[in-house]
């Protein structure tokens, strides 16, 4: 019983990198496209938190620790870096909306696109 | 000059990274100061990159352990495996690290005079060397993990270059391609460093290497890298963003972005030979890597012929380009596994690939130039408008004849000998392969005769009468490409024996990758 | 701008928020937290302001080009730090032992000790520099811009 | 220094720059031997056309999308669906990357049960 329990965080990132890949070639509006890299993100996240989790470990926080064996705090290192990157990403995407916005006055990304072929 | 050599895989990466955030604090002091920063700064990687090469190909894989007691302390005590950021430059690292360095010096030099006319160049500067820092740390770092925040690092402030003249739409629309999939394949190349770190609770690519086991769950991740590595460096069928962001760069910052995806390209290899080596069934992903490299020749190569915009006419090229190192180093994965074949041709194949891949970036870079000099000197980048430059702007017209001259393969030009290797080699390995190579390479000629015929020459134009040559730095900065050029064409041996072999067996002796970390463990 | 009352609360608010962000930053290396996170409460606060009094009040008081100083200097001063290290090793951390945050707690349970983990605490506070001032130049700006638009329509 | 010495054969670029020039001698020995009568200035030297005025500089220049017209009107065939796949709509390049992660971890799998 407690396996099944600890493999439904992995259903969630299933469902959510799903989510995310399905917004991202369906919709045509740009914002929606930076949405659905947001959830991706989220997912990876997750798959990375979730890795993180040991049974029966204890947080590495010396401070009045339980007895027990503590958990090398490498995923929620890496998913901090990821989420900081995220960030980063994710604004520099949106100013650039804006400004293609400016522009051609639509964030289509068929209508606004001027390149092809 | 020991403790330089020491330091010199950390210093390569922190110097320019240092100098980037530094560049907006002094731009208020002075312009001109800033100029100074940035140029010395790039000499100076470079002298350090030079010297670390040296060091390497007399003593071998430099380790570089962060943040511990001493630099070669890879595994701290009380622990079996390494968990710090561990830098890991053998001697395939290097060879890129050269190219990167010194096609961002030239493209530096370039903008010195290009960006006169740009506003906010203080953060100009500061993107650029960020993107020095990306390509660096991605060829050298041990450390999967970090391959991924360097590649995000790369694809930021690359993104960020190509949509820096916000005044065209055009550049907004092609960084927001290429910060779209860059995102996109980052996230897939984290979630399959998630799928190794829960298998192996490891992240250094050579305690990686040493447990990997090339399970399903590898095999899924194996198909995550692969494709997001051959989306970041262009191959065809995932090419399309390439033109888009190439042809609406800056000048200078395309030939960058280029290498950029050329180290991409190292990454893609450093996965598959090192990192999975011969535990992976390398005969299949060795043909999938075949089958991306030779549709990268051939459609990039057709879709070059019909182009008129000539910077879009480039950026098909560079497709076309990387589909030789794809298909050379491909050959030397199909055969990893069976050492009767990689003596016999798999190894010419690789090196075949990796010179490549350093006279692509120089001839690649050259041509990205010049076709940004003639955008900067007349407005325009439609080859239909365009003729009869040759008469006012002799030195450009002479760079592109000799850059056109070396990509078209023909003798006695380095991209000649680069692909004789590959021709030779992987006609023994499968002909037909070889014959839609030398194809490749004659269209390759048609295209450019087709671009300098409408671009340079014909009769005056009357609305380009006026139209002077490049300021002196954009021709300095193609000068020296093409200085290294023609030294490279003149003297392939010396090339190929120092820095092309070493790279290739660095490639091909994934034990030593690993004992530089593991210390034979 | 918006009404009096979430100007009012907003005033209240903004100081604790700013307080907390700090105590983020300040506190990184005992408890969660750290630059980042510091970083993000204390511009979230800033976005608050921005929200309640519109972000072209904002600007007459907080120019772009400040924060662009503010970050670099906290990139630069971060990676001074890991320079600083250099005789050993790039990021070593060379002020164990030393008087500031040098302290080396036993290890195992043991009451908090503030002066410890080195150079950790300073790193944690010029990435909180850099932190606050790139997210709350990213959320001036967009508010600039988004704003412009609407007047423009 | 400068020769490279493949499983099969080498490649000297100086003995090819050699034989250039050797071939660039013979080439104006040639060329010094031919007349000298020609006048410049004169209709000698002025563009034939079938007897018409010669058009101006701006015609005279071949225009880049008509180089090759021959070339695409043959494979046709192949550029109008290769044109028509390059959309520049973003959502499309990630489907093409959607469909080669899947293709190249279907093939591993398939090629692992083998």
């Amino acid at each position: 019983m407690t396996g099944i329990i600890f493999n439904i965080p992995f259903l969630a990132v299933a469902a959510l990198v799903g989510i995310a890949l399905y917004i991202i070639i369906s919709q045509r509006n740009l914002i929606k496209i930076v949405m659905g890299i947001v959830i991706l993100e989220s997912g990876v996240n997750l798959f990375l938190i979730t890795l993180g989790y040991r049974e029966a470990g204890i947080a590495p926080i010396y401070t009045n620790a339980p007895e027990g064996v503590m958990v090398l705090p490498i995923p929620q290192a890496l998913t901090l870096t990821s989420i900081v990157i995220g960030v980063a990403t994710t604004a520099l995407m949106l100013s650039m909306i804006m400004l293609i916005y400016r522009h051609s006055g639509d964030i289509d990304s068929e209508k606004s696109r001027k390149m092809k072929g | 000059m020991h403790a330089l050599v020491i330091h010199s895989p950390i210093l390569v990466i922190a110097i320019p990274l240092l100098a980037a955030f530094l560049t907006p604090l002094i731009s208020r002091v002075s312009e001109k100061a800033r100029d100074i920063l940035v140029i010395a700064t790039l000499v100076f990687v470079e002298f350090l990159v030079i010297i670390l090469a040296r060091d390497i190909y007399l003593t071998g894989i430099h380790i570089y352990t962060l943040g511990a007691s001493s630099p070669s302390l890879t595994i701290p005590e009380h622990y079996m495996v390494p968990v710090r950021i561990i830098l890991e430059v053998d001697a395939m690292s290097i060879f890129m690290g050269i190219i990167s360095a010194t096609v961002s010096l030239a493209a530096a030099i370039y903008s010195l005079s290009y960006m006169k006319e740009e506003t906010g160049r203080d953060m100009y500067y500061t993107l650029l060397l960020l993107l020095v820092v990306g390509m660096l740390g991605l060829e050298f770092t041990g450390d999967m993990f970090n391959l991924f925040v360097f590649l995000e690092i790369l694809s930021i402030s690359g993104a960020a270059l190509a949509a820096f003249r916000t005044r065209f739409a055009d550049a907004l629309e092609g960084g927001f391609k290429y910060i779209v999939i860059s995102a996109v394949g980052a996230l897939i190349i984290l979630f399959a460093i998630g799928i190794f770190y829960a298998q192996y609770n490891l992240l250094n690519i050579a305690a990686l290497a040493q447990v990997i086991q090339y399970t399903m769950l590898d095999k899924i991740a194996l198909a995550l890298l692969v494709t997001a590595l051959a989306m970041k460096l262009a191959g065809v069928p995932l090419h399309m963003w390439a033109p888009d962001t190439y042809s609406v760069a800056p000048a200078g910052t395309t030939p960058m972005i280029y290498v950029a995806s050329q180290a991409c390209l190292y990454a893609l290899f450093r996965v598959c030979f090192t990192l999975y080596g011969v535990t992976l069934n390398t005969a299949t992903i060795g043909w999938i890597v075949i089958i991306i490299g030779v549709l990268s020749m051939f459609v990039g190569v057709t879709m070059a012929v019909q182009q008129s915009d000539i910077k879009r006419l480039m950026a098909y090229h560079a497709i076309s380009q990387s589909g030789y190192m794809l298909l050379g180093l491909g050959v030397g994965l199909a055969v990893l596994a069976n050492p009767e074949a990689l003596a016999a041709y798999g190894r010419e194949a690789m090196s075949g690939g990796i010179f490549h891949i350093v006279n692509n970036a120089l001839y690649k870079g050259l041509l990205f130039l010049t076709a940004e000099t003639l955008f900067y000197c007349l407005g325009t980048r439609d080859l239909n408008k365009m003729g009869g430059m040759c008469r006012n702007m002799k030195y450009t017209s002479i760079f592109f004849i000799i850059g056109a001259l070396a990509i078209s393969g023909i003798p006695p030009f380095n991209g000649f000998t680069s692909k004789l290797m590959i021709y030779e080699s992987v006609y023994r390995f499968n002909p037909i392969l070889s014959v839609i190579a030398m194809l490749v390479s004659i269209i390759t000629l048609a295209s450019f005769t087709k671009a300098f015929q409408s671009a340079f020459t014909g009769p005056a134009l009357p609305q380009y009468r006026n139209v002077k040559e490049a300021p002196n730095s954009m021709l300095i900065g193609m000068g020296l490409l093409t200085i290294i050029i023609i030294f490279f064409s003149l003297f392939p041996g010396l090339i190929v024996n120092t820095i092309v072999n070493p790279a290739t067996d660095a490639l091909i002796n994934q034990a030593s990758y690993i004992n530089a970390v593991m210390g034979g463990l | 701008m918006m009404s009096k009352i979430v100007r009012t609360i907003s005033n209240l608010l903004t100081p604790l928020i700013l307080i907390f962000g700090l105590y983020a930053i300040m506190h990184g290396h005992l408890t969660p937290g750290g630059g980042f996170q510091g970083g993000a409460v204390f511009a979230s606060g800033i976005a608050l302001l921005i929200v309640a009094f519109g972000s072209y009040n904002i600007q007459k008081k907080l120019k772009e080009h400040h924060f662009s100083i503010l970050e670099s200097s906290g990139a630069v001063i971060f990676i001074g730090l890991a320079f600083g290290g250099i005789a050993t090793v790039f990021f070593y951390n060379f002020l164990v032992g030393s008087s500031i945050f040098g302290h080396i707690p036993p290890p195992g349970s043991n009451p908090g000790d503030i002066w410890t983990a080195g150079i950790i605490p300073l790193m944690n506070i010029a990435v909180g520099l850099k932190v606050i001032a790139g997210l709350s130049v990213i959320v001036l700006v967009m508010a600039l811009a988004s704003s412009k638009i609407e007047i423009e329509e | 220094m400068a020769t490279v010495v493949s499983s099969l054969d080498f490649w000297d670029p100086l003995v090819c720059i050699i034989a250039f020039i050797v071939l660039i001698a013979v080439i104006y020995l040639f060329r010094s031997r031919g007349q000298k009568k020609y006048k410049k200035g004169t209709a000698q030297t002025q563009i034939f056309l079938s007897g018409e005025e010669a058009p101006g500089a701006e015609q005279q220049h071949i225009k880049a999308q008509n180089i090759y017209w021959g070339f695409f009107q043959a494979l046709k065939r192949y550029y109008d669906p290769t044109i028509k796949a390059h959309t520049g709509i973003i959502n499309d390049y990630i489907i093409w990357f959607i469909a080669l992660a899947a293709a190249i971890a279907v093939i591993l799998f398939i090629v692992g049960l083998i």
